[in-house]
């Protein structure tokens, strides 16, 4: 057997002297014009360390070369905002939350790792996100997740789902960040093509921003954390038998493609990199991600001088028969990349060593422009940096699908409304018991929603609410939504609609939304209408953003969730953060127990809107038409509402209206706080511009229209709600009051509490024990 | 006290504050307890548990000075993962295991104090209900037969679930202390319910004001 | 009673962090001879018949097909006391 | 290089739920004559030096102190191959 000092590294050297060799560049993924373009670039072949730095590099996930140019849009159309410290480019965006505090936040998808490896796919997932948090320089706080599955009784849910709930239980509650909310929703397009969106928020003081960039050569590079091994470099195999001969072409066959979590490991990371960042010993710092060092390493250097030396063979390896291009693509977990001035190096590596976190010095940062890598002395990298971080960037083919206007066509107005009161009261149940509505406890009493002791709402609430300061009760709202039926019908509609719905959700609770974050969910962007959908989504979310006045400070994009031709429903996933003045005054979603009745409003107008409905979905298996219409002028004017309203302390209770309507909505809140209602359609609308909701009960109980709310008022809150209500133009209705043990609806249909609990409950444990 | 993996220590020290005393931290690598009058040893997942939840724990340095305090009726609390490493350091009697349902369990649960003579149980009224959540993936309390039937002849249940029994504990324990009360083991987490604004309830409150009386006499 | 063992451990390439963790507890404890640690699972499998050739055949399609994720895990099996 | 294999099997006085769950999940597959099952932990132990005597002393020790907590759990130990 060779030993590890004698892999046969593939040199600088050697690929100039063998300049017309043929490499296994199709095998790593990259077309023929890219590797042409790289053969330019350096004027020989690239070495198989450099042609597996560039492979990754350029690779879709991350180059974002096919969705480059739409992108852009975030920040062309982005609204002023004087809150964004950071904005899209760094790890994650930056906001100014006033006191002095800045808040980070970003959601990442690790969608393909969780079908093949569900527990481990799902907890590395968390893990990564929580370091491009912590790579902004803020402590992780909080952390969610946003879930989409195949059809609830299929055999490989029964094997997915569990296995991912609890890999992002079991990382997330070690590392002690609590869970503070998500989604979770199941439909055919997904079986083979889960979903798993992990988002993380940090908190930070406003002069602790840290920035990814390697300055000032002579500093040092320092690479800590776990040790390298062969995790995640199965697609290394083809360099290794093209370049290495037969032995280590069977070990390299060997390479497993599953990276493994380790949460103690990050959670001391994370405790070491905050003292690293108090001390003031670092200068630039690059969490670890997908391409491993290769990313980390080109992504300092071309954000800084440009240059940098490293010294492969100085890595830390778990596995000695690694390789440089191996060291490159491994994706092992929990590693973070400093740069660090050579009179700081010996304090660095003391704190690191108090954690007991291994730390290395692989090279320093250089004046020259070029990415240098040795190999025992002799290079096996030697590029310029900002070719391997600027990837290709493409401009794919669009084309609307002719399918999209039969979709269109397919008007759920000619579906079979339900007879009478029984006919709606059997709908509702059937709504609040399929598994995309039915209570989650199955899933998030896995989560640690306490820890750190500053959760004030967390799931089933409509958002996440956490308090940054105790002394004033400044807090932060997150929400995630994304609704992959009404992005099927019309992407454009479809994002600004989860956009509107993440937005409402954190106004709920009385935060001001500040910004936004995404995660797009597409099929191929090879397949020009899935680049038409994801086209679509990103100028609706772009537009969305302006009219609301929240930028877009980050995300991620994830393509090539299809089975075969079949792409899933477009699904962008959009997380809103705000701020919230006082965590003390923010109403539930539950109705209040042990109070009198409270007068309860439906706030917004409600139009015959079932296109995409989950009504039309339960009740009939139908998707076709038109997704409601967004209106996010009233969505602004709505938010402003509810912080007013619950800054004077006037809302007892606030849910926000979503999927299966009003009737879902009240049912929820009767559930949360465990106190019934009793609601009249008929009431008189404040506003002028909606009808009433008499006589056409299947609309006013599960029409989706956009931009509502109900909302339950505290004690002689009604007149000043009301001046508020027209204050903001909202239109607003009494609908009835809180109380009792049932969920009433006059002239229409009773439920006992019991009753309307048992099947909503039931659901996830019959289906996932 | 911390140790690599503690993470309800902040909520601890933030419960002893509002029960009106004073936290100090104690590090696990570190020797001495700094002349504390009660310790508590809190949630989180010491050394990730990797072998089994307090295992690795036990022989942290520090706890060379807790053993023989404790022994020598030095009032000392475990929430959860401190249960668990008073368990394996043999300061309380029994284990944790896995959890009947086999998943990790965060549920605001009805508890009945059964032993409320303790250092950390004064406050409450002995059968009196409280609220207070449970986080734990490992906290079926195990013990053989014969340990369980001493536990409930001494009185050294100190808590039990008051309506469901979550994990499958033994006896639906979810609290015991050793012979002298004073050194007490809990799997619910008082320290989440001291404020109702992050918690379920203010019931947890009561363990860390019972241990000052006793401090204070 | 007749029993078969299925032992289950982390393939080799797999990473296996709490191993790791288990032996830097050794070090820390005085343990200096041990240079690695790695976790299974060990399930004793009591049979209701003769461990005989048709339970071990089914023994085997249940260790691959419950008892370990072949994704991750190799397993091995015997029966009790071979 | 020279290996002890530590097995921790929970007391048989010991409740096992994992061991019932995978029990009930058996019968629900249809895998029939396995009357029960327990699950404990199998810990392969990498040596500096051989398995000698000396060695399964000390592997005993850690095998008792750390490894296995003697409340709940009894362990075996052999050097491995044997
Ligand atoms: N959908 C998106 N919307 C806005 N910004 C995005 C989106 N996708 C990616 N980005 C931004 O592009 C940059 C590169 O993303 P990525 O390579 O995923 O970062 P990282 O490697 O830190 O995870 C980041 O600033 C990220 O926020
Ligand atoms: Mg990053």
């Amino acid at each position: 057997m060779t030993g590890p000092d004698l892999v046969a590294a593939d040199t600088v050297e050697r690929a100039a002297a063998t300049a017309g060799q043929p490499q296994p560049y199709a095998e790593l993924g990259l077309k023929q014009d890219e590797y042409e373009k790289i053969l330019a670039i350096l004027g020989r072949r690239p070495t198989a360390a450099e042609l597996a730095l560039y492979s990754v590099m350029w690779s879709e996930h991350c180059s974002y070369k096919s969705s480059k140019v739409h992108l852009r849009q975030f920040a062309e159309k982005a609204p002023p905002s004087g809150a964004l410290l950071a904005g899209i480019g760094h790890n994650a965006g930056v906001v100014d939350i006033g006191q002095g505090y800045a808040v980070t936040f970003k959601i990442e998808s690790h969608n393909h790792p969780s079908y093949v490896e569900p527990h481990q796919g799902a907890a590395t997932g968390v893990g990564g996100i929580v370091r491009d948090i912590l790579a902004m320089g803020a402590r992780p706080i909080a952390v969610m997740d946003a879930l989409r599955f195949g059809p609830a009784a299929a055999p490989d849910t029964a094997r997915v789902l569990p296995g991912v709930v609890s890999g992002i239980s079991f990382y997330g509650n070690c590392l002690g960040l609590p869970n503070i909310g998500g989604e979770l929703d199941f439909d055919a397009c997904y079986a083979g093509n889960p979903l798993v969106n992990a988002l993380c928020v940090g908190v930070m003081q406003h002069g602790d921003l840290q920035v990814a960039e390697a300055h000032g050569p002579g500093n040092k590079v320092i690479l800590f954390g776990s040790a390298t091994g062969p995790d995640g470099v199965g697609g290394a195999s083809v360099l290794a038998s093209a370049t290495f001969g037969d032995a280590s072409a069977e070990s390299a066959a060997k390479r497993p493609s599953v990276q493994v979590g380790d949460p103690f490991t990050e959670k001391l990371l994370i405790e070491c990199c905050l003292e690293l960042f108090a001390g003031g010993l670092v200068t630039g710092i690059q969490d670890l991600g997908a391409a491993g060092v290769a990313c980390a390493t080109t992504e300092l250097a071309a954000a800084g001088t440009g240059g940098m030396a490293v010294r492969l063979d100085e890595v830390p390896l778990r596995d000695a028969t690694l390789g440089p291009p191996e060291i490159l693509m491994s994706e092992s977990q929990e590693r973070m990349m400093a740069v660090v001035e050579p009179g700081r190096v010996a304090e660095f590596l003391a704190v690191c060593a108090k954690w007991d976190v291994r730390a290395a010095v692989v090279g320093e940062v250089t004046g020259t422009g070029r990415l240098v890598m040795t190999w025992h002395g002799e290079p096996v990298v030697d590029i310029p940096a900002a070719t391997a971080a600027d990837g290709p960037v493409y401009t794919r083919p669009l084309a609307r699908p002719a399918a999209q206007d039969e979709l269109a066509a397919s008007d759920p107005a000619a579906l079979p409304r339900p007879a009478g009161g029984a006919g709606l009261r059997a709908d509702l149940l059937a709504l609040l018991a399929s598994p995309g509505l039915a209570d989650k406890s199955w899933v998030t009493d896995q989560y640690d929603r306490y820890v750190r002791g500053d959760t004030v709402l967390a799931t089933p609430e409509d958002a996440g609410l956490i308090r940054v300061d105790e002394a004033t009760g400044l807090g932060i709202a997150l929400a995630t939504d994304g609704n992959g039926r009404y992005c099927r019908l019309d992407p454009y509609l479809g994002t600004q609609l989860a956009l509107g719905e993440a937005y409402r959700n954190v106004a709920a609770t009385g935060a001001r939304p500040l910004a936004v974050t995404n995660c797009l969910n597409f099929g191929s962007p090879e397949d020009p209408a899935v680049m038409w959908q994801f086209a679509e989504a990103v100028r609706g979310l772009a537009d969305g953003c302006a009219v609301l006045g929240v930028p877009v400070t980050g995300g991620n994009v994830s393509f090539y969730n299809q089975t075969g031709t079949t792409p899933i429903h477009p699904t962008p996933v959009i997380g809103v953060l705000g701020v919230h003045d006082d965590v003390r005054r923010r109403p539930g979603i539950g109705f209040p127990a042990g109070a009198g009745p409270a007068a309860l409003v439906l706030l917004g107008r409600t139009e015959p809107e079932f296109g995409g409905s989950a009504w039309a979905y339960v009740c009939h298996g139908h998707l076709g038409g038109r997704p409601p219409m967004p209106d996010l002028e009233a969505e602004r004017r709505l938010a402003g509402l509810l912080a007013a309203a619950a800054a004077a302390g006037l809302l007892a209770a606030a849910h926000d209206l979503s999927e299966g309507g009003l009737a879902v909505a009240l049912a929820e809140s009767c559930l949360r706080g465990g106190v019934g209602c009793t609601v009249q359609l008929s009431g008189q609308l404040s506003g002028q511009l909606s009808g009433s909701l008499a006589g056409d009960p299947f609309t006013a109980l599960f029409s989706e229209s956009a931009g509502r709310c109900v909302v339950a008022l505290q004690p002689g809150a009604d007149e000043a709600f009301a001046s508020l209500c027209a204050e903001y133009e909202v239109p607003a209705q009494n609908i009835g009051a809180t109380g009792g043990g049932s969920l009433t609806v006059t002239d229409c249909f009773s439920v006992p509490l019991d009753e309307l609990g048992a099947g909503h409950v039931r659901t996830l444990p019959e289906l996932f024990g | 006290m911390t140790f690599p993996g503690s993470l309800d220590d902040r909520d601890a020290a933030r419960a002893v504050t509002a029960a009106g005393a004073e936290p100090v931290v104690l590090w696990h690598g570190d020797r001495g307890l700094k002349g504390v009058d009660a310790v508590i040893l809190p949630g989180g997942f010491s050394y990730g548990d990797y072998l089994r939840c307090g295992a690795i724990a036990r022989f942290a340095p520090v706890m060379s000075d807790l053993v023989p305090a404790a022994r020598a009726g030095l009032p000392v609390l475990g929430i959860c993962n401190g249960f668990q490493i008073l368990c394996e350091a043999h300061l309380l009697p029994g284990a944790l295991t896995r959890n009947a349902g086999l998943r990790f369990i965060n549920r605001d649960l009805p508890l009945r104090v059964e032993n409320a003579r303790t250092a950390w149980t004064r406050a409450y009224a002995g059968g009196e209900r409280i609220v207070v959540p449970l986080k734990s993936g490992e906290g079926a309390y195990a013990a053989d037969p014969g340990t369980l039937a001493d536990l409930e002849a001494s009185g050294a249940v100190v808590l039990r679930y008051a309506a469901d029994n979550p994990n499958g504990s033994a006896a639906a324990i979810a609290g015991v202390c050793n012979a002298d009360g004073n050194v007490v083991g809990l799997m619910p987490h008082p320290e989440h319910a001291v404020d109702p604004l992050t918690g379920p309830s203010a019931d947890g409150l009561g363990f860390f004001t019972s241990v000052l009386t006793g401090v204070a006499a | 009673m007749p029993r078969m063992i299925v032992e289950v451990m982390l393939k080799q390439e797999i990473h296996d962090p709490q191993g790791e963790a288990i032996a830097s507890a050794c070090h820390r404890l005085g343990f200096g001879q041990v240079r690695g640690v790695r976790q299974g699972k060990r399930f004793e499998v009591e049979l209701d018949g003769p461990a005989d050739e048709a339970a071990v055949t089914a023994i085997t399609q249940l260790a691959r097909e419950l008892l370990s994720n072949p994704v991750i895990e190799d397993f091995t099996l015997h029966a009790d006391g071979t």
